[in-house]
């Protein structure tokens, strides 16, 4: 159902303003207000604000569909009985501008574990009020992978519209329903367009980029993981990791969450979900002290096969987009692009490994 | 270079310890590596680049690093001062340990684009450092390079906030601690974050709300910079792990400044030094009370 | 569900509560909601999260019977901030239950056959959903045996169960406590679980074995069910990962590509000994 | 701390609302000194809730989080004079730790004039009774610590 447009620049700006004065909230990457600082995906006036092209934001988009903290129901307690309040599950609209097209997918990969049999009202009712207008990205960095996990630096996959940068424009992919309904409430700042090579070669050059920096082949990948559990491997690999976790906090794929009750008062309160993260040893600690995963390796091991095993087991999807942000993240220097190569370069039995070599 | 690595390799192969820890260039800057052979060692650096605090590695917590048996660890003079506090809080043993000591002329803020320290490039805590020659170590290596150019960007930013009034400050601090999502980095990469169960972790009471909004940061942040204080090593890792990128060192660096104040303390590469919160002299200041 | 989302609980009120030993409770709860009370079912071996608004969630099985309509019944030991908590609750209070969530003893497909219960301390609570459904079923089973014992005549649970079970002639019943574990009057076996099983030798043509209990005891007890000819797929057990969501998402409980939360807590001895070891 | 603490927060005026402040005291002195002032029959503000510990030196700064955490607009920390501690030093370690405390505190921005240490001892009634009627009249002045309490309610950046 892909329909090709183009829109201007101009068109753009005032498409951003139109946005935002009619109410809907605006979310673009954008460096803090008055500040320099990392680009983040943030609530924005305008498009001026908004950063289109460049690396991956630091932080995902994950966040405006699974916050950090989210109350889930209130409490309210007045002798012996106990009234709830559910947290709404309808949003008011809002539109993602300049979304990175891996940062995009990655909330429809995700999309599958929130709809698993139970379908988690919260992150799908975020889902239905957000149209995401991505940015074709030029490429990446050198920590970007995108390609070698199926995707592509001008990947169609859970953006509503793709932009693709054209010479005083952006060359427009309407790509679902959404993206129409979109399209449409602008049409004024769309013109028509099809075919056009300067997008062709700008999405060729990019691909060429991101494909440089890692080639690996999911499937060996999976199938080293799938028989690998005990590897001398994990043990080398996990020396230098610190277990903070804040590669999964960065990830716009990871979406494990801790549920906890806080007081407000002896009879108020409320329920909230929290990201949490498996690479914490609290993570799988059972109240008896026991812990199933025990070590480092372990988790490490369990964050790498949720993602390239588990997951794509279950839900025919890689857990990662390759967006890097775990590799610039890490104090600790681990780097899952290394970790790929070196996996996929892995026979599939047990073999020699190194400590902390990279 | 070449002496650090002839040391390591002398180190391991005549069995004085079983692995060197130290750092080494990696795909995208300096990464810490275990080296447990010779050839290993013989990868071995030290440039402006290599930011860590190895001393981290040294926690008891690392059982996998610990079961590579006795460590020589390469220590900058603020790194040194975290091992003096592990080892003066009973985490490690001296003797366990061989400390191979670099001088250091600063390290970069962004070890990853820059190279060379300079004015612009030098991390914020570290101009002013007095620390360049670490102390209490077995070794000591590496030319004294001239010392990092500048005054501290850290102090010109706490006099900033110090001026403003509370309202103002309490605002800056919501600001930063909102973005908190807490990942925990701050304390997995502290060296003297060891304990087996944090205060954080503990859930009765559940006296630090767990939730990532601003109120449980604050109470998280306000106890970890007290449990700090005094401890703190001033190397600056907490903040540079944070991937909110929130001004931690800006807190670690004020308390360090009230505990040498109100107590004359500074944390020293000396274990020996008493830790000044757990001790007291009775005449300590005391006009805040009434 | 409640106009809220999946993670709002039911409420529920206490009915009863029974100290099953110094440290285990057992709690009956009914659903505050008449419709949601007549129409909630279950099958043996779900579990639930069972919360105390303030303090948080716990997972239980569910340890009454689905054939007994109108209540659930959790048992749990004090260990953590939520089970402290439900040791601080009465009768007539009100908690928060969600479920019932995973999979099942497949009971019909033990229809016609023998039945061997082998269980372990608290590990009777799975075990006694099942024995309730199968006894309120009796006609539909060849033999029951149940063999379960714990450290102590003080620590054994569900005396009350024990003693209707121990009454009644179409089932055998062998209680052990650990050596040193008897008092004076004990009548029972003295021994660990494994040994009284290979006493026992439940015979084990047309049967089905369900084993709960503490790991140490369970990696005794395979053998000699192996070893009294008990197949590994003819032996069903529960593995109980530390859970939050109970719904597949929050990535807690996976031990492997299994998780426990959607594919258990109900697996074969030959489906556990496919998992890493990561439990 | 319970329900009224979250209506009390409507409220944003100062002198609006009446304080409630929450007073840490030790068990050998400034608990039986408050309880002197209350046999005395000293005139004393209602707005303190006395929270007694053993020393001090037991009282960890969570405990003034937490109090702000669930609605005290206000906090007194008391204990026995320097030298009086019953358990030795309890007293000289907290002075070290409240210190430091106080520091952080200030520096975040958490205005200093909500939290009043002092020592008051067994047979100082009188003082007590100055020293929770000082410290009402200051958070009076102050107005409800809402700032603190509601920072729960921005949700996290983005979301």
């Amino acid at each position: 159902m892909t329909r090709e447009m183009h829109i201007s620049e101009p068109d753009l700006r005032v498409l951003a303003e139109d946005l935002v004065r009619g109410g809907t909230r605006l979310i673009g990457p954008a460096r803090p207000p008055g500040k320099d600082g990392a680009v983040v995906y943030r609530e924005v006036k305008g498009l001026d604000e908004i950063v289109l092209v460049g690396d991956p934001p630091a932080r995902s988009l994950k966040e405006f569909f699974l916050p950090p903290t989210e109350v889930l129901f209130t409490y309210r307690q007045k002798q012996g009985d106990v009234e709830l309040a559910p947290a709404p599950h309808v949003f008011p609209p809002q539109v993602v501008l300049g979304a990175r097209p891996c940062d995009a997918a990655a909330v429809s990969v995700v999309d599958k574990v929130m709809d698993w049999d139970y379908h988690d009202e919260l992150w799908f009712g975020r889902r239905q009020a957000t149209t995401i207008v991505s940015v074709a990205c030029s490429g990446g960095d050198a920590s970007c992978f995108c390609t070698a996990v199926g995707l592509a630096p001008d990947v169609a996959k859970g953006s509503d519209v793709l932009l693709v940068p054209v010479e005083g424009g952006f060359h427009a992919e309407i790509l679902t329903e959404k993206g129409e309904v979109f399209v449409a409430a602008h049409a004024t700042r769309f013109a028509a367009g099809g075919r056009s090579e300067a997008a062709m070669a700008y999405r060729a050059a990019a691909r060429g980029k991101a494909e440089a920096n890692l080639r690996a082949d999911p499937a060996k990948i999976r199938a080293f993981l799938e028989s690998s559990f005990e590897h001398p491997i994990w043990e080398g690999i996990a020396l230098r990791c610190h277990g903070c976790g804040a590669c999964a906090f960065v990830c716009p794929t990871c979406h494990c969450f801790d549920i906890v009750d806080e007081a407000e008062s002896v009879a108020t309160g409320a329920r909230r979900r929290n990201w949490d993260t498996c690479q914490a040893a609290k993570f799988t600690l059972h109240g008896s002290g026991h812990n199933p995963r025990k070590g480092q390796d372990c988790r490490i091991r369990q964050r790498l096969m949720h993602k390239f095993a588990i997951y794509p087991g279950r839900f025919q999807e890689i857990l990662c987009t390759g967006c890097g942000r775990c590799v610039r993240i890490c104090p600790g220097g681990m780097d899952l692009l290394e970790m790929l190569d070196r996996i996929g370069r892995e026979p599939a039995a047990p073999g020699e490994a190194g400590r902390g070599a990279p | 270079m070449q002496e650090l690595r002839e040391l390591a390799k002398k180190l391991l192969l005549e069995g004085t310890v079983k692995v060197v820890i130290g750092y080494a260039e990696g795909r995208r800057g300096v990464l810490p590596i275990f080296a447990v052979t010779p050839g290993e060692a013989g990868r071995l650096i030290f440039d402006p680049r290599c930011v860590q605090n190895l001393a981290t590695y040294l926690s008891p917590r690392r059982e996998q690093v610990v079961a590579l048996g006795r460590p020589a660890v390469v220590v900058k003079g603020c790194d040194a001062r975290a091992v003096a506090g592990m080892i003066r809080e009973s985490q490690r043993s001296r003797d366990d340990l061989v400390l191979i000591g670099v001088r250091c002329g600063g390290v970069l803020a962004d070890p990853v684009s820059a190279v060379e320290v300079s004015e612009a490039t030098v991390a914020a805590r570290c101009p002013g450092c007095d620390a360049r020659v670490p102390k209490h170590v077995d070794h000591l290596v590496g030319p004294l390079p001239p010392a990092p150019p500048g005054t501290s960007a850290l102090d010109a930013r706490i006099a900033e906030l110090e001026a403003l009034s509370p309202g103002e400050r309490f605002a800056f601090w919501r600001s930063e601690l909102e973005k908190c999502v807490r990942c925990n980095a701050c304390r997995e990469i502290c060296p003297m974050c060891f304990c087996v169960r944090c205060v954080a972790d503990k859930a009765q009471p559940q006296w630090i709300e767990s939730s990532p909004h601003a109120r449980g940061n604050f109470a998280w942040h306000m106890t970890r910079a007290l449990h700090q204080a005094g401890r703190c090593a001033a190397c600056g890792e907490c903040e540079r792990a944070c991937p909110a990128g929130i001004p931690l060192n800006l807190l670690n660096r004020k308390i360090a400044r009230v505990v040498a104040e109100r107590f004359g303390y500074s944390a020293s590469g000396d274990p020996e030094s008493p830790a000044p919160i757990g001790t007291y002299r009775p005449e300590d200041g005391e006009e805040f009370i009434l | 569900m409640n106009g809220g989302n999946l993670y709002q609980p039911h409420l529920v009120r206490i009915d009863e509560i029974v100290d099953e030993t110094v440290d285990t409770r057992t709690l009956k709860l009914t659903f505050k909601d008449p419709m949601l009370a007549a129409s909630f079912d279950f099958k043996a071996g779900q579990f639930g999260e069972y919360s105390v608004f303030g303090s948080g969630e716990c997972t239980f099985c569910i340890a009454s019977a689905p054939t007994r309509k109108g209540y659930l019944e959790c048992s749990f030991k004090k260990v953590g901030r939520v089970t402290a908590a439900m040791r601080e609750l009465n009768v007539g209070d009100t908690m928060g239950f969600r479920g019932p969530y995973g999979n099942s003893f497949p009971l019909e497909k033990m229809y016609g056959k023998s039945l061997v219960f082998v269980a372990g301390g608290i590990g009777l609570a799975p075990v006694r959903c099942v024995i309730q459904n199968a006894l309120d079923l009796r006609d539909r089973f060849k033999d029951v045996t149940i063999i379960c014992g714990a450290r102590s005549v003080g620590d054994l649970v569900y005396k009350r169960e024990l003693d209707e079970w121990a009454a009644r002639k179409d089932v055998k019943l062998w209680q052990t406590v650990d050596p040193g574990g008897e008092t004076g009057g004990w009548r029972g076996e003295i021994g660990f679980v494994p040994a009284i099983v290979e006493k026992a030798r439940p015979g084990a043509i047309d049967a089905f074995a369900v084993v709960c209990g503490p790991p140490i005891m369970i990696k005794f007890a395979l053998p000699v069910l192996n070893g009294l000819g008990f197949k590994d797929d003819a032996i069903y057990t529960t593995l109980e990962n530390r859970m939050k969501c109970g719904i597949g998402k929050c990535g807690r409980c996976n031990i492997g590509p299994v998780y426990v939360c959607k594919d258990g807590p109900v697996f074969t001895a030959a489906e556990i000994k496919g998992l890493p070891p990561e439990f | 701390m319970s329900e009224a603490a979250s209506t009390s927060t409507e409220t944003g005026q100062a002198g609006a609302i009446e304080p409630r402040i929450v007073a840490f005291v030790c068990n050998w002195c400034t608990y039986t000194g408050a309880d002197l002032a209350g046999t005395s029959r000293i005139q004393m503000a209602p707005n303190v809730r006395v929270i007694r510990l053993p020393c001090t030196g037991r009282i960890d700064p969570v405990f003034i989080i937490k109090a702000f955490e669930r609605g005290a607009d206000g906090v007194i920390v008391s204990g026995c004079h320097p030298g009086d501690c019953h358990y030795l030093a309890g007293n000289y370690h907290a002075r070290r730790r409240f210190t430091v405390f106080r520091e952080i505190m200030s520096f975040l921005g958490i205005d200093q004039r909500r939290i009043t240490f002092s020592w008051v001892s067994a047979s100082e009634g009188r003082k007590w009774g100055d020293v929770v009627n000082e410290a009402v009249a200051r958070v009076r002045a102050l107005g409800p610590f809402v700032g603190y309490r509601s920072l729960v309610e921005k949700p996290n950046a983005g979301a």
